[in-house]
């Protein structure tokens, strides 16, 4: 398993790599994702910084957003009176619905997901591996509390999966990594990782870059090993 | 993606529908039977079939009328046999359509699981008849179980009573039957409607098939039938 | 396994032995059945004969009719301009709606059927076994069409399975039998057998006559066997 | 038999719960959470309970308050932690709950396999996991599966919006969530609503858990609460 450039692939498109500026902001980043969401298709957003993914999808585009917890074409979160305690996200923010929504309970939701009928999910990671293993819901630090949602379900059911992380922890390690070491969320599920510095494609044999921001393709590789 | 297209004729609806597809009809009976699709379907002309549907036709209408054609090899049905399914009947008896007889139930559970992502489950029903040959047994606390596989569909042709733009479904009292299970089975799932009413008309708690499921739409003329005839 | 009378069992009540008329007849058979029904029950009957049994099934008892095409709280058979071809029952026959009906697809239907939530169910039948195996399906003839419909599940998941049929064919063998001989619809699943000329509970260990028409307890052993 | 009763105290309708009964509780945090059914199985004081729920309860309400009490066992269910689950991360550190932790939608199929009276199946979700610890991988098509089993309720507590006399339920909006399948897997079901209505005003193509699944309902006083507190 490598780690290449677009161009080494020889595929007629180059990375496009951003080097008059710096890492992308996480608005910024869900930007990037949005942008790469094709029009009309059915999305989940996992908890957490994946949810302001949908702050960039233009009405336009007729994205329809699924919620684990029993719900299809959810709108924005809820403000003031509309607030309706019987109407959250998957993170339990109360959220709106939009016209042509429809209501499902959990064990019809969960098929829905496993069955492979969503185009993409989106989910945070806290480390992927090359070949798009995920782990996302465990530290596996003895004293945490495990909880894993339907994590395990969203990383498996999904036609696509996109990671949106950090590419590195705060000791500046890489989050993109040979070998997963944290405990497992789903085995080779990941197809595209977003990151702040880049975006890469996890494919049965190589890692390619897709773009960078503020770093090279050569520095990018360096810090990613192996 | 997967949006719904609203379609004008059953003949664009279901364009595309090649050789050898296996094909899931909606319908019990008569009931939810999606005739304007299956006419469409028989003037295309598609050859070699694999039809899943819990009857094998009636009279000379609907499915009756595609058996006739001679361009379905196979049938996955829980019910053939009826008064008048004579079509079917004649073609089984001269060994010119091959049958698979699925327990009614484990025909709807093994396309839920199909539209489900369940790999396989094991299932009481028909433990010990002559439908459990070349089947996997299992005891589970004490009780015995076939193991059953899931049955996916390339297309599903189905009848509703509602859809919205989308692709939201609603239907008419018993002719649901099918139509749920057979949309969350089929890669594609193609539905005639008796009506296309405006986004946001649908109510979000009613809606029955959710428009991920659905991924064409054509209005057509109602037309319901019984077994008595066309009313 | 033998065949004997509620008074050899000992427990308080004797089998009834009406000889002062003959068998049964369809309709009779129909009220003894839905006599039996305890109220409030939920309950689905075959195509066919065991369709009459709600003809005797007061509004009182609050009994709710399920048919297996997707239907609880099923009215009677729709007349005249109340025919609609979208609402049938399992014998596709048109009927009607009860206030307090529900309607749902086939998977959600045979789930209800197969987890056990109908109280009652009452067969056809070719043949029973003393232990309760039904043959209802299939003659066993090679150029019969075979057709099973729903009948394996219903015999498989109701709470209690009555069987409804003439306890001789036409040339006068009993269809109460050691063995069955046609191919089977079920295994151990038949609680009680109710018939022209008498109605048997089906235990673990015995066949008891609870009640006859037209014939001797004696004379009824006789002619079953063995 | 079967019919649901309309009772007329929380107290009342859970009566007949015992120690060591497994309890399935609705909501997914505090939506659809029986928050009056649970007070009420406070009041009663039945012990060593085992709770399947998806979360562990939030804040000192609701599953919480249940919590704390120190009458619960197990907790099977799929997101214990929260922000405001202080109680059960409490008794979890020091040993004094048993965590069963099942991913959310495995949760939901296995009650459904309950209700719907299927053994086993064979599901993708959690394989090469650590949840996938001594479960059974089978291969079928290619892909990885284990083999999951039912999750059967002495008892459901749910709420739901509305119900008619025969036992009919509907929801609303997204506090449907774990209600109807939960139902389905209950030796009995007993659901708090908000409105009995007149039998014959629920829409028939609407219901979502027909009458067959309730055994007892109870209308209490509407309580809904976000993350943020008590409306």
């Amino acid at each position: 398993m490598t780690i290449r450039s677009i161009d080494e692939a020889s595929i007629g498109t180059a990375t496009v790599e951003h080097l008059d500026r710096g890492a992308l902001s996480t608005s910024e980043l869900a930007a990037v994702i949005a942008r790469d969401i094709p029009d009309g298709s059915f999305v989940n957003l996992g908890i957490g910084q994946p949810t302001r993914v949908a702050d960039y999808l233009s009405s336009e585009a007729g994205v329809v957003l699924h919620t684990e917890n029993g719900m299809l074409n959810m709108g924005p979160a809820a403000q003031g009176l509309d607030v309706d305690p019987d109407l959250t996200n998957a993170g339990k923010v109360p959220v709106t619905e939009l016209p042509g929504a429809a209501y499902f309970d959990q064990a019809d939701s969960f098929a829905m997901m496993r069955g492979g009928h969503l185009d993409v999910c989106v989910l945070g990671a806290f480390q992927v591996s090359f070949s798009g293993d995920l782990a996302n819901w465990h530290t596996g630090q003895l004293e945490a509390i495990p909880a894993v949602g339907g994590a395990m379900d969203l990383a498996m059911g999904s036609k696509v999966v996109f990671v949106m992380m950090s590419l590195f922890t705060k000791t500046g390690a890489s989050k993109l990594v040979p070998t997963v070491t944290y405990p497992l969320t789903g085995v080779s599920c990941v197809s595209r990782v977003y990151s702040d510095y880049a975006t890469f494609d996890l494919t049965a044999d190589d890692v390619v870059i897709r773009e960078t921001w503020g770093i090279s393709v050569s520095a990018l590789r360096k810090r990613i090993g192996p | 993606m997967s949006k719904a297209q609203v379609f004008e004729s059953c003949d664009a609806a279901i364009e595309g529908i090649e050789d050898g597809s296996t094909i899931l009809v909606g319908g019990f009976g008569l009931a939810g039977m999606p005739f304007d699709l299956i006419d469409a379907l028989i003037r295309q002309g598609t050859n070699d079939l694999t039809i899943v549907s819990n009857n094998a036709g009636n009279s000379e209408v609907g499915l009756a009328a595609l058996l006739k054609t001679g361009r379905v090899r196979k049938v996955v049905c829980s019910f053939p046999r009826q008064p008048d399914s004579y079509i079917f009947d004649d073609l089984y008896r001269s060994g010119e359509i091959e049958l698979e007889l699925v327990p009614q139930g484990n025909l709807a559970e093994r396309m839920r699981a199909a539209g489900a992502g369940i790999g396989a489950f094991y299932c009481p029903t028909a433990v010990g008849t002559p439908l459990a040959e070349g089947r996997e047994v299992r005891t589970i606390e004490g009780r015995d179980y076939l193991l059953e596989y899931p049955i996916r569909g390339d297309y599903a042709l189905i009848s509703a009573h509602k859809a919205d733009p989308m692709g939201n479904l609603v239907y008419r009292k018993t002719a649901r039957n099918f139509g749920p299970v057979m949309a969350t089975a089929a890669a594609t799932t193609i539905a005639q409607v008796s009506e296309v009413v405006p986004l946001g008309s649908l109510d979000a708690e009613a809606v029955v098939t959710p428009s991920i499921y659905v991924d064409r739409i054509v209005p057509v003329d109602t037309r319901r039938y019984t077994v008595q005839g066309a009313r």
